[in-house]
């Protein structure tokens, strides 16, 4: 027996070993870094934190299910499904979101939450309660050959979409007028205003793509893991402290956050099985300990 | 004597449960200005704020010329030509200099341009990459007010623009205030700086408890122990 | 009776309960909201189905099924079971899925003295130490499903054996009762690791660990999104050349087949009820069920099934009658009949159901992915595990 | 003046739901009586919440920690460990104070969102432990938990009649508690602090400290709670720790009216009622649920607490 326990730990020492599961840490990584971005920026913007942010996620998986499984084609389902959460994520700005932009978080709380209700039975009326799946799109349905290990090559795509995106948003943030905008307006949001800027636009701007990203993330997410009601409630909380480790408003706080969650999650399971459930928030309290507006904050607390 | 440039009548505004003002009224001339003195809590930042449209105006006219302010946003009364340094500089402190000079900017209203705020500042220009949390209380209440002339508005309002500002400095806004006065520009000024404030200005308003206690010129004020003393404290 | 208390906050239109003296009134607390709330439906149509074919009128009462929602919450279900209790004034109660919504139920089952049917909830606690008269178990113990197959896996030749299972009490009976048999017959575990339950969306760290010790088999317990995401997982990281995947055959139930497609195949599993048993008594209940519903029936169906078929055999031997609850629990015992599954009897001595375990693997057949029998174990009969009644 | 005003309406309210309850009770089948029992409960819980979610400005996402401590504590000292149940109810209560009490030091020094993201954690900690806790049966959770024993002022708590009234009693005598504590000068300052943290620094309040006190009164509220909902269901299991629990409570909340006491308990009944029905009623009883969240919020911006008051303004114009 004591034999078999040193062989293993010799074997979780192995550097391809390691690097395999880096790179399954950077995978998640790149997923929580789509879903917490548009968290983590709406609230920097406007103290709006969006609960019902999974329910986006959850119905653009299913939203992406129907897309793929109608046209047969993956690629499809990549871009209709975001764009329907975009547009899905207008109308509720529209009928909700602007009545209460000066409701106070309690107020907030209360209708996400009654939005992850409603979102949940939408999804189990229209598409049952059966779990699904999208099958990763052919070209990245194999996998390679990496450091003598087999890798799915879709893992890799998923990596690579996430610092795309994360380079697209940086450009996007720090070098356009309207970056500069959402910038100022996280910053300090009524003295933007007072300069003239229409930090309500933006807001509804940021939301959108936000929200659409979320819906990006269904999809991505969908070949790998399983679509299912209640997909939703399963990565809200890791999104959450994907944003408040990071640092809420901050897009670099973001994909830190996310770096480091993807990290921890994965290296905790293969190193400290025993506390993998709970090793995400103790490393949150930890940080908000030492750091108590996370770790990149935008506005000194 | 004309039609003021702005002008605010019985303007009322609540903050939760607090009647913050309790109906208030003002007006500032072109090319002169007004001055608003009280103590702390008498409701000057939030005049400010109410008149800009920051916090939400419970019942009052506010006018801009012939423009009715007081049901826009506060964006919108930034574009009519409100120009704003509040409270604290509020100088965006992950912009670099220059992107808080043009972040808000419309050239297109005024002659302020970048380059003539980097002639008026040459400091500013020097430091042009720097993000604005790295910059001086001097340099930060320059960037405010720098900020706000790129929106080429009519009215210049400051809150508090001493604050924490060397006397040299001090000094150095004061010549710049004149500067802006004499080009034809309005001017709303908040100030604790009793001094600094009867100096520049032509109009006073003296606040407390939420309403005009007192109103006049400045020589009329100095003239006044007793509202210096009731009201201000001095 | 309800009173008008009940609805003075929101007035809605309540559900009328019937008043006809002459019906037989069954409580069926499962799950229809939740994780698991296909498993409440497809137990619910099987029920159903089981009413439908041996008659839901007996000595000219009408059986009639009132069902509540556990919501897979213990507290829930406590609550609807009371409400079934004491409103309802049911007969006997059906339920729940989830061991612990069961084990919240039971202590109050066991005191009401009113009779329970499990149609799932695998707890072996449930017909063990914490048995009880009034507790009547019709799907399976976790011990039963998995005690056979260490041996049976180390009959094929395997040696060493690497266990995984979600992290909660029902993974990890599942996998005692795989290490028990698998040690017992001279096999070594040579790992075991238990995901989050809850948290666990990526199984890619387990499986490296698993490549990395390269144990003859992997063998596994996930259910619903998880065992989705497992298999496919396990097909995309490249084990399955490599490391036989084996198992509690819930993880390619015809639930989750679909969405695992062709990732499943080679898979070896051991369940009480695949679809494909080939026998008249299983090939006309699926027929039956398919008809009525276009889908294939799940063992989950045939739980509920052969739950209802159980109900409608006991009363006839009551003669309808329930007031005698003991008489009622004496005739549950008594039936004995050949279902989709085989041959079906009550153990008196547990209240578990004895029943055959089938041994199966996934194999292409055609265009189709099957479950194809490859053993069966017959009567499998759980020990008494500190049950006295 | 006005804080006077305030309280005398949200007494005059407390009166007006206790009757109901009265009415209600009274009324009320052994069904009626289970639920009535479980609207207690929760509208202590809710209250407790509503202490610092309400009035200190502490909204928290992990209460229901402390609620399960207390209901855990309970099974625990009372099956596993056989205390007499005059022994465990207290001990319940300062078990979970004093987690609160750990907790606080540390999470009181958090505002917003990041206070809800810590006592997220800390709630799912707990959970956490008791998941995979032996003792405890881990998920399946523990069976067998005991109700106080009350026979010698001639109420036998096995019945559900008598239980319930049990309950709507705690509840009273808790709200008539933390009446006087939000009464109270200490109250007072919490209100202060929520309302303007800065103004009551600036003034010299030391106000960590008050926080933490509310915190862990608070708590020990909560564990209350939760030893009544382990004696009411006889059973505990993790269920109770998750922070959907904490969530529906902080609802409960605002459905009631936040800031009020009465008006989360008002807003327990209304969840246990609508939450009961809709599910009898329909298996997508959430979609509803959460409709009925979402119109509060446009239509009732103050939950029903503010409708309450709406309703009493209008009908004293009438009377005038």
């Amino acid at each position: 027996m004591q034999n078999v326990v040193t062989e293993v730990s010799q074997v979780f020492l192995d550097p391809t070993f390691l690097a395999i599961q880096f790179l399954n840490g950077l995978q998640l990584a790149s997923l929580l870094f789509l879903l917490s971005v548009g968290l983590s920026v709406v609230y920097g913007l406007m103290n709006f934190i969006n609960l019902a942010h999974g329910t986006l996620y959850m119905l653009g998986a299913y939203i992406g299910l129907s897309v793929a499984r109608g046209s047969g084609s993956f690629w499809l389902a990549l871009i209709v499904a975001p764009i329907f959460i975009a547009a899905l994520a207008a109308v509720f700005h529209a009928l909700l979101l602007r009545r209460m932009q000066a409701a106070s978080p309690m107020k907030q709380i209360l209708v996400t939450f009654g939005l992850i209700y409603v979102g949940l039975d939408v999804v189990r009326y229209i598409w049952g309660d059966y779990s699904h799946s999208i099958p990763a799109p052919d070209f990245f349905a194999g996998s390679v050959h990496l450091l003598g290990e087999v890798y799915p090559s879709y893992r890799l795509f998923m990596i690579g979409l996430g610092w795309f995106v994360f380079i697209a948003l940086y450009y996007g943030l720090e070098r356009t007028r309207l970056g500069a905008v959402v910038r100022a307006g996280v910053d300090n949001r009524e003295v933007a205003m007072s300069l003239g800027l229409n930090i309500e636009l933006a807001f509804f701007l940021v939301f959108c793509l936000g929200c659409g990203l979320a819906g990006l993330a269904g999809v991505v997410a969908a070949p790998v893991l399983s679509v299912y009601p209640g997909m939703d409630m399963s990565i809200l909380v890791l999104t959450l402290i994907v944003v408040v480790i990071g640092g809420p408003g901050s897009l670099r706080g973001a994909a830190l956050g996310a770096f480091l969650i993807g990290m921890f999650e994965t290296f905790g399971q293969v190193f400290f099985p025993a506390i993998a459930s709970v090793i995400v928030y103790a490393l949150m309290a930890v940080i908000l300990l030492a750091r108590p507006g996370g770790l990149l904050p935008v506005r000194p607390s | 004597m004309k039609e003021p440039l702005l002008f605010v009548k019985d303007l009322h505004a609540w903050y939760g449960d607090s009647h913050i003002l309790q109906g208030i009224s003002l007006s500032v001339w072109q090319g002169r200005a007004s001055a608003i003195l009280g103590r702390n809590g008498a409701g000057k930042t939030t005049a400010l704020k109410t008149i800009m449209g920051l916090i939400q105006r419970h019942s009052g006219l506010v006018r801009l010329g012939t423009l009715r302010l007081d049901e826009l946003p506060a964006y919108r009364v930034a574009r009519a030509g409100v120009a704003y340094v509040p409270e604290a500089r509020g100088v965006f402190p992950s912009l670099t200099v220059q992107e808080n000079l043009t972040v808000s900017a419309r050239p297109t209203q005024g002659d302020w341009s970048i380059e003539r705020v980097f002639d008026t500042f040459p400091r500013l220009a020097e430091r042009r990459g720097h993000k604005g949390k790295w910059l001086s209380g001097g340099e930060q209440q320059m960037l405010a007010i720098a900020r706000a002339l790129m929106t080429n508005g009519r009215l210049l309002m400051l809150d508090d623009p001493t604050e924490g500002l060397a006397p040299n400095i001090v000094e150095e806004l004061n010549n710049l205030l004149r500067d802006l006065l004499d080009d034809g520009l309005s001017l709303l000024l908040v100030e604790q700086n009793f001094e600094f404030a009867t100096n520049l200005s032509n109009e006073i308003y003296v606040l407390g408890k939420g309403r005009v206690q007192w109103s006049g010129s400045a020589s009329d004020l100095i003239a006044n122990g007793d509202v210096t003393r009731t009201w201000l404290g001095v | 009776m309800r009173h008008w208390w009940y609805g003075w906050i929101v007035g809605l239109g309540l559900v009328a309960t019937s008043h006809a003296e002459e019906v037989i009134k069954v409580g069926v607390v499962l799950p229809f909201s939740g994780v698991y709330a296909s498993l409440g439906g497809d137990i619910t149509d099987g029920m159903q189905l089981a009413l439908e074919i041996y008659g839901s009128e007996i000595a000219g009462k009408k059986i009639i099924l009132i069902t509540e929602d556990s919501e897979v919450k213990p507290s829930v279900g406590l609550t609807k079971t009371k409400k079934l209790v004491f409103q309802d004034k049911v007969d006997l109660l059906v339920g729940p899925v989830a061991s612990n919504v069961a084990g919240a139920m039971r202590d109050f089952v066991h005191t009401a003295k009113i009779p329970l049917i499990i149609p799932n909830a695998g707890n072996n606690l449930l017909t063990g130490e914490k048995c009880s008269p009034w507790v009547i178990r019709t799907s399976f113990s976790n011990n039963q499903i998995n005690g056979v197959m260490g041996p049976w896996l180390y009959a094929q030749g395997y040696r060493t054996l690497y266990l995984m299972a979600a992290d909660y009490a029902a993974g990890r009976q599942m996998m005692d009762a795989v290490r028990r048999g698998f040690i017992g017959a001279g096999g070594e575990i040579v790992g075991e690791e238990y995901p989050p339950l809850r948290e666990t969306k990526d199984f890619a760290p387990y499986l490296a660990k698993v490549k990395a010790i390269h144990p003859d088999a992997l063998y596994v317990f996930f259910a619903g999104g998880l065992a989705i995401q497992f298999v496919k997982q396990y097909h995309a990281f490249g084990l399955k050349g490599e490391i036989p995947l084996t198992g509690a055959g819930w993880l390619t139930s015809p639930l989750f087949l679909p969405a695992q497609g062709a990732a499943a195949v080679g898979f070896t599993g051991a369940l009480n009820y695949v679809p494909s048993i080939d026998s008249d008594e299983n090939r006309s209940f699926q027929a039956a069920f398919s008809e009525k519903h276009q889908r294939t029936a799940s063992e989950f169906t045939v739980q509920g099934f052969d739950t209802g078929r159980l109900i409608v055999e006991a009363l006839k031997v009551t003669g309808g009658e329930t007031d005698d609850k003991s008489a009622l629990v004496d005739a549950i015992h008594g039936v004995r009949f050949t279902g989709p599954r085989g041959p079906f009897r009550i153990d008196p001595a547990t209240n578990n159901v004895i029943q055959d375990i089938y041994i199966f693997q996934m194999r292409q057949v055609g265009y189709n992915i099957r479950h194809v029998v490859i053993d069966k174990i017959e009567n499998v009969q759980d020990p008494p595990n500190g049950c006295k009644m | 003046m006005v804080k006077q005003k305030s309280s005398r309406n949200r007494n005059v309210a407390a009166a007006v739901l206790l009757l109901l309850a009265i009415v209600s009770w009274s009324q009320a089948d052994l069904f009626g009586h289970e639920l009535l029992a479980q609207i207690a409960i929760l509208a202590i819980f809710a209250m407790s919440l509503d202490l610092i979610a309400g009035y200190t400005g502490l909204v928290s996402l992990g209460h229901a920690a402390f609620y399960g401590v207390g209901a855990y504590a309970t099974a625990g000292l009372a099956s596993v460990a056989g205390w007499p149940m005059w022994a465990v109810v207290p001990s319940a209560m300062l078990l979970s104070a004093l987690l609160a009490a750990a907790v606080g030091l540390f999470a009181v020094r958090l505002i917003g969102v990041f206070f809800i993201m810590i006592t997220l954690a800390i709630g799912e900690l707990v959970h956490a432990f008791a998941f995979r806790s032996r003792t405890f049966g881990g998920d399946d959770g523990l069976g067998g938990v005991p109700r106080s024993n009350l026979d010698a002022i001639g109420i036998n708590l096995l019945d559900p009649a008598h239980f319930s009234l049990f309950t709507v009693i705690i509840a009273v005598l808790v709200y008539l508690v933390l009446a006087r504590v939000v009464d109270s000068p200490f109250g007072q300052v919490l209100t202060g602090i929520h309302q303007n943290e800065l103004r009551m620094r600036a003034l010299g309040c030391p106000i960590r400290r008050y926080k933490l006190v509310a915190f862990v009164l608070s708590a020990l509220f909560a564990g209350l709670a939760g030893s009544l909902t382990a004696q009411h269901n006889n059973f505990v299991s993790p269920e109770l720790l998750t922070w959907t629990t904490s969530g529906e409570a902080l609802i409960v909340v605002i459905i009631g009216g936040i800031g009020s006491l009465v008006g989360p308990a008002a807003g327990a009944s209304v969840f246990v009622m609508l939450s009961h029905q809709l599910s009898s009623l329909t298996d997508y009883w959430m979609f509803f649920m959460g409709l009925f969240f979402v119109i509060v919020v446009l239509f009732a911006g103050d939950g029903l607490y503010g409708l309450f008051g709406r309703l009493f303004r209008m009908l004293s114009n009438v009377g005038r």
